[in-house]
């Protein structure tokens, strides 16, 4: 993979999730995403896989989980409506702990709203979708070779920690063609879900010490049983009080548990800025563009760019702050993430907010403005 | 390649402008830039007009937007007048057609792109070939061999001869335009 | 031919007192008693239809053939 | 309980919580029983369910098994099946379940001919959200949503299944319980999707709304109400008013299963791979 | 453009964005041609549309239109039409809007019959998203996910709905454009709601990536391929392989209009108030 | 209506709903809703109303949208996992700017979850279940008689800023019954949507100075368009960059314009106190009785409880919280509101989430235990 | 009423313990009292157990929940030492049958409910309703006529005659159980 | 009887030369510009039977009956 290519970022996500093992993609078309499905429709069938095009995406969520039931990596991709649609079942791959990997390119929302043009309105709709308390990673590439890296990287955490993962892209990233030269760093591994241990009996949700049960693959000789009701460690509903709050601080507390594994998040020119622009996604090529070019100029500016966008890395952004005259949060959107950053820099440093809504790509141009403004 | 090269072509849907930026984009990438190419369509996919646009330069791209390209081609109209205020201070512009009686910039270069591909490769389908051929002719922002392979690359196999002739055409219609420019520019 | 016999047994322990088994068993074998679960009333008449078997919603019911008898 | 259900059922779950006389417990009876007859490997066979007192019988079949979400229970077996096709795959569905929210996964799990085999439990009513009329509740009848009597027109399930392409459709009912094993085994041998409805009932939630004094006359009302399929073509329709076919209602061989026609789609693939 | 067109159509709004020979400009006539024969008052028609190509169309027509999201027109049309029955109601949707994601909505207004006309746009394939095939393209065609070639089977529409127990319908083509207004007029007139199945072309989206050189070859194989339901009636079977029926392909008038029937439950409603 | 009554929460949803004028109810049954449903069935018919019940919640709420277009109230009722699938139809209520009331009674998720025990675990997504920005308003009452009282100030909202509006509940205010006695200000008074002014040219979605165009009844003469995409003033579509910025800021900026109006939240003894309790739902049942046995025994402590849960009253809990020992958020769920109450609170305060996620209320004891801890 | 009444009822679905537990606050809320009432279901409303409660007081009721209640009525078992540590440490437990041979605590009533419906009143439906009139006998938490007066609101127009005697069955027993019990008291 | 006349024109400003009109007039009356766009070549031979204007998704097309010649 080391000779250069020109991959769209949808592209990318294909070849990441196929380099990671997925051999099942279920999906419904949508505008930005609809290549997504395209490429897995030509890539899977000749990789003893499966290209599922389903009635809508309610179906095509359900469908990804059944597939991973037998153990077969999967996947489904769209955008903001059917991402809506999806809900339901995110919450069920979540507390069923099924693992399985959710591309969502960001449109212009909310309903149709504009089909073509980017925008980061789904961003607090990844972590809060679904009712109830639920585990997410949510993982949000900024380039092609990213998309690839973090595509791959998904697939691999959901099938490590058993849990829906997101992967947010946006129009620009989806439809933009770029460069992209593998290194070592790029390719991705393989990670298999963690199977049951054959000497000793099967719990389908064991409190083992990484929090993480093991998962026997439909099919293997364990007979057990699957539900969306809350369960036991047998797997079997329950609504003891005691049972309840164990397996859900369980569920929703391996995502913490494992965060050094999971966060993921760049660090640009930090320690010696005075002002700081926290960014993800695309509008994150145009704060690091802006940073490069300010810092030519020598101005002290730096970025944070959150990779793993949930869990919200509140740590790395409250180090990061600290002490800073500044922080910008530019975005697509009417301030989802500044919502983030201001809870987790909880006053120590002034956070402004910086938002387009008007269906285009803040530019590098303006944040410096906003910056010179702010000096 | 020593400039950072931001290349926007205007057209309609079908025309193939789309792939004749992505074109431009491997050239490029072949001879060792960094390149971003990308597109926008009209409400979906449907009708009207597009535009693709390629950004080419020896370092990384991140801003992956092009706000005043350095060259501009469009396919759809004539009236340059119009698209002037569009490109960067030292940008190129190509219209595709033939040039008023009026004088025009120095700056704007006028190929008879459709009318090429029309009558001289006598098919209408390569027009975005012969786009390639003018831009790369008129630019040099890649040589003409990458951009030969890229186009051979790109297009079906059986019609790979007519649209070498295609973009070898537009590469001479953008050579005789620089020609007439420089001689008109001297006289 | 012979007779055959049949042992019929309700699991009243997982009985729910629906009464089907007491309104569709053709020989009437089954009655109520005051809690109105099944109760085996009338062995004798069983005829080894599995009726019973087939529509008791909980399983309760185990119809076995224990001999036959030689006097036809 | 007899060997079969030991054999079949999680006996740690039972006694199931169905109510007392529901039919789903028939169901299940008629369900192991075929399965039995199939002869499967219980660890070859998945599952499958969606959410409803029907729903909950994959708590206590000993096999593969997954509680799914109310009205998907297809396309979640639809996923397991395509890509662990070894697997027999059962799925179980209650009448909302089945064709009110989950209509659209019916359906088009009928035109696909996935062979997997889809066993409905229509009791005309939802029964766990305590008795709200379904898309089979028949005219008439008194239901929490319908207190003045239901006015909507309902499906007959059997005929939405056949326009939709299904390839193998039977009626059955949980009085006539021979015949839904027999229908069941049918089903699961057929190449290509099947459709089992099953006619039974909810005492709690429609009997007693509905002047069924007990679980036992529910019973009788569709051991009178059900027609012998072959009986009923013989009949004169007035004969037939207000009664329903039941049996093999359907069934064709003309559409292939979707797995063995995707195997084209693989060869294609492969075939271009190498050129 | 004519009279009718100014008439019936918001002008400011033409040309249409539909590519150039796309069929939904065919219907689009057919249908304002229809509504003048009808001759309803334009403010008291509701147009309703889900989302694709052949959504587009409320933005066309000058009456009460609503654009609403993918597959939920049905919805929608219900909550109107139930709320002011006085408005004709007319519902616009694309086979993927009305058969993929909209299965289920489509099969219970076949269910309830509410006064309202469904005229699906049945292009076999999603033309707005790029050409992706749909539950209606026929096996062997290419589409962008079906690089080699579709093997899903598709719905027979009209007998899906037939299936779901509608009372009114109909297939017409964009090529037979005079059969497609009478078909409308006599779902219109229909009292109980009425499905409009119309066969028609993307030239752009499935035509180019079929071999079809032309929009007027697409009308060309519409004209070849549709045949009046009662000349097929007398064909004999083979005759009629790979082709399809047009006109009014059933009626019933058994089942009462939805609205109708709810007067009872008003009835007994008001009833039970005075005692 | 002086009569004292028994009424459960969820039927003085449906009192409350007639009383304001809502004519048309279209829903699917869930527990612990159905009961809604279940009573309007019985309500509307005799009242020239329609119940309609869909083939699921999706359908639900698009049959509200279509009805409110015609000028009638319309309302749907649901728990989380139907709530999860209006999401998509929920956001076009809000970009089209349909009036429409949708009530949430929140069982325990995700998924199927426990569908008969309490939760309030779907707070967050009533604020970002849809794709894309969007407004939003969420009230949550806490007592029967608020129930009745704010679902028909729900119904008012919805029509006087043209917005869906979310009456959140839970099982136990849905499922309990209790003596509720209306006064006076109990009376709800039917508020209808704004028309179109007969003297000037109809532009569907005109600027207008309270932010909120007129509307027009379907089938009244006036004859545009409705879209989920974006549009301009006239109703239909446009992706021209400033109208699109101009109209998604109008549409999501109403409901800040007229927060005093929107805004409801409940102060019990917050001046004196040291320590803060703030809480919604019925966990603020709990916590007042805490508050109100902690001050017969002369302790300091207060609450603060979001009616209107969304917009969140910012301003509301930092003054409240200014200058106290300690704020405590109490939470049937992991901590969401308590993210809010951080964000607002800037840190100024320290705050202490108390969470119980078996199913079960809060109890006052636990509070007064956290409060006697940290004093 | 000057004490805060938490009364909980348990039974299986099924037996009329919601409507007893409604008839209760009914009659409360008719006295002036603030009421809170509600129930529990076994899964969605399936099968199993269910339980009722009715909290009545002077003063407004905030927490809506029972922890530990002062009257705790059990139709579906005899087993009157499982429930003891449930109820509060002034609390009543009435238990529904005969008591065994051994003492019982003076907190503790058996009242034959099942049996006064079966055989007294001949109508085993009705056993909620003695239910109700036994709370009503035992503890006075609210009038006998208000209780009977919301009795007669809860049931079937043509069930009034027998659920009133159903009622004053169940006060009955409780005033024989409570003089017996004085008695044994004194003597 | 008389022979009906017609005039035929083609709005070319809105006409998106999709060739339709072309294709199923059964008189040929139309034939194509440069740009592939509709012309009425021979709108004498038109018989009025509408089928372009019914099938031009665009409407561009108008049938418009002129006169009736009375040299029949
Ligand atoms: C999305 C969603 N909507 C609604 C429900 C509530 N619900 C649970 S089961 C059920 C219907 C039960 O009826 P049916 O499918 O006929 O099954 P039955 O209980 O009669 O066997 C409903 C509406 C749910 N769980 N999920
Ligand atoms: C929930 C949702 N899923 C997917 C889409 C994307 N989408 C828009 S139109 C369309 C299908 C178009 O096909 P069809 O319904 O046949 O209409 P046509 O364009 O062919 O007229 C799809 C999948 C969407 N808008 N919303
Ligand atoms: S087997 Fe037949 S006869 Fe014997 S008890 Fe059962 S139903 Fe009656
Ligand atoms: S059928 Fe079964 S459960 Fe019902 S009464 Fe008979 S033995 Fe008991
Ligand atoms: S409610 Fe009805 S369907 Fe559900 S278990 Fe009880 S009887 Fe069976
Ligand atoms: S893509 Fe197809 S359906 Fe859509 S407008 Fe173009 S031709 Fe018509
Ligand atoms: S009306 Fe008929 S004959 Fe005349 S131009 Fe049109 S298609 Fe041709
Ligand atoms: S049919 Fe209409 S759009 Fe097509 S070529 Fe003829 S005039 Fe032009
Ligand atoms: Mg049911
Ligand atoms: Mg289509």
């Amino acid at each position: 993979m080391a000779e250069a290519k020109l991959l769209s970022g949808n592209d990318a996500c294909v070849q990441g999730a196929l380099a990671a093992g997925v051999r099942f993609f279920a999906g419904y078309p949508i505008t930005p995403s609809t290549e997504i499905a395209n490429a897995f429709a030509r890539e899977l069938p000749g990789r003893g896989g499966i290209f599922m095009q389903m009635e809508d995406e309610i179906a095509s969520m359900g469908a990804i989980i059944g597939a991973s039931c037998t153990g077969t990596k999967a996947v489904t991709a769209t955008s903001g409506p059917g991402f809506s649609l999806m809900q339901e079942n995110i919450g069920y791959a979540a507390v069923a702990e099924i693992p399985c990997v959710i591309i969502n390119v960001m449109r212009y929302g909310p309903s149709t709203g504009l089909p073509t043009s980017p925008s980061q309105g789904d961003f607090m709709q990844t972590r809060w979708g679904p009712h109830g308390d639920h585990p997410v990673i949510v993982i949000a590439p900024y380039t092609a070779r990213e998309a690839y890296r973090e595509t791959g990287r998904a697939v691999n955490l959901s099938e490590r920690y058993r849990v829906p993962v997101i992967v947010l892209m946006d129009e620009i990233l989806g439809h933009l063609r770029e460069r992209v030269e593998f290194r070592d760093e790029d390719l991705v591994q393989e990670i298999n879900r963690k199977g049951p241990d054959p000497d000793s009996t099967f719990l389908p949700y064991e409190y083992t010490e990484d929090g993480v049960p093991p998962f026997a693959n439909f099919g293997t000789g364990y007979r057990y049983h699957i539900t969306g009701l809350i369960h036991d460690e047998t797997g079997f509903p329950t609504n003891n009080p005691v049972e309840v709050d164990r397996i859900m601080r369980r569920v929703n507390e391996k995502i913490e548990l494992h965060r050094r594994d999971i966060a993921r998040t760049q660090f640009v020119e930090v320690d010696d800025a005075d002002i700081l622009v926290v960014a993800f996604g695309s509008v994150a090529r145009s704060a690091h563009e802006a940073v490069r070019t300010l810092r030519q100029e020598g101005k002290a500016v730096g970025m944070v760019r959150p990779v793993t966008v949930w869990p919200f890395p509140d740590e790395d952004i409250r180090k990061a702050a600290a002490g800073k005259k500044a922080v910008i949060v530019p975005e697509m959107n009417l301030g989802q993430m500044v919502r983030e950053v201001e809870r987790v820099v909880a006053g120590t440093v002034p956070v402004h907010a910086l938002n387009r809504i008007d269906g285009l790509l803040i530019t590098p141009q303006e944040m410096r403005d906003l910056i010179e403004d702010i000096q | 390649m020593s400039k950072r090269w931001e290349v926007r072509l205007i057209g309609t849907g079908g025309q193939g402008i789309v792939t004749a930026s992505i074109i431009l984009a491997v050239a490029a990438l072949r001879e060792g830039n960094n390149v971003v190419q990308s597109q926008n369509y009209g409400p979906e996919v449907r009708g009207g007009y597009s535009t693709a646009y390629v950004i080419a330069s020896e370092s990384s791209i991140l801003y992956p937007k092009i706000d005043r390209p350095n060259v501009l081609l469009v396919m759809t109209s004539t009236d340059y007048e119009k698209y002037l205020r569009d490109i960067d201070d030292n940008g190129m512009l190509i219209m595709n057609g033939e040039p008023g009686p009026e004088k025009v910039p120095d700056n704007v270069y006028f190929i008879p792109i459709t009318n090429i591909a029309h009558d001289e490769v006598e098919r209408p389908i390569t027009a975005n070939i012969v786009c390639v051929g003018a831009v790369v002719g008129l630019t040099g922002m890649v040589s003409e061999a990458a951009a030969l392979a890229a186009v051979e690359e790109h297009v079906p196999a059986k019609a790979v001869k007519i649209n070498r002739r295609a973009f070898i055409l537009g590469v001479r219609a953008a050579r005789e335009a620089l020609a007439k420019r420089e001689a008109s520019a001297t006289s | 031919m012979g007779k055959k016999r049949f042992n019929v047994t309700v699991d009243r322990t997982i009985c729910k007192a629906c009464g089907i088994c007491v309104a569709f068993c053709p020989m009437s074998v089954f009655t109520t008693d005051h809690d109105d679960k099944a109760v085996v009333s009338a062995p004798e008449r069983c005829t080894g239809c599995r009726q019973c078997e087939l529509l008791c919603p909980d399983f309760c019911i185990t119809v076995v053939q224990v001999e036959e008898t030689a006097d036809g | 309980m007899g060997e079969l259900h030991e054999k079949y059922l999680r006996m740690n779950k039972m006694p199931h919580i169905w109510c007392a006389g529901c039919g789903n417990g028939i169901i299940m009876g008629a369900f192991i029983t075929a399965i039995d007859r199939l002869g499967y490997d219980k660890d070859e066979v998945a599952a499958v369910s969606g959410i409803g007192c029907s729903g909950r019988i994959t708590g206590y079949l000993d096999f593969n098994t997954i509680h799914t979400t109310h009205g998907r229970a297809l396309a979640f077996a639809t996923g397991i099946k395509l890509t662990k096709p070894r697997l027999k795959v059962f799925v179980f569905m209650g009448d909302g379940d089945a064709v009110a929210i989950g209509g659209n996964h019916l359906i088009h799990a009928c035109r696909r001919n996935l062979d997997m085999t889809a066993v409905i439990f229509n009791n005309h009513i939802y029964g766990m959200t305590g008795g709200q009329f379904s898309p089979t509740t028949f005219k008439n009848k008194s239901a929490t949503t319908a207190p003045y009597g239901t006015t909507d027109p309902d499906f007959d399930i059997a005929q939405l299944c056949i326009g939709a392409g299904a390839t193998y459709v039977a009626r059955g009912t949980s009085y006539h319980a021979r015949l839904l094993t027999d229908l069941i085994v049918k089903g699961a041998e057929h190449p290509g999707f099947s459709v089992i409805e099953v006619i039974t009932h909810c005492p709690v939630n429609f009997g007693r709304r509905n002047n069924f004094e007990s679980p036992a006359q529910m019973l009788l009302w569709q051991k009178e109400h059900g027609v012998a399929a072959r009986k009923a073509k013989a009949m004169p329709l007035e004969d037939m008013e207000g009664k329903f076919t039941i049996g093999e209602l359907y069934r064709s061989t003309e559409i292939p299963e979707y797995l063995e026609e995707y195997g084209r789609v693989i060869q294609a693939a492969n075939e271009e791979k190498q050129p």
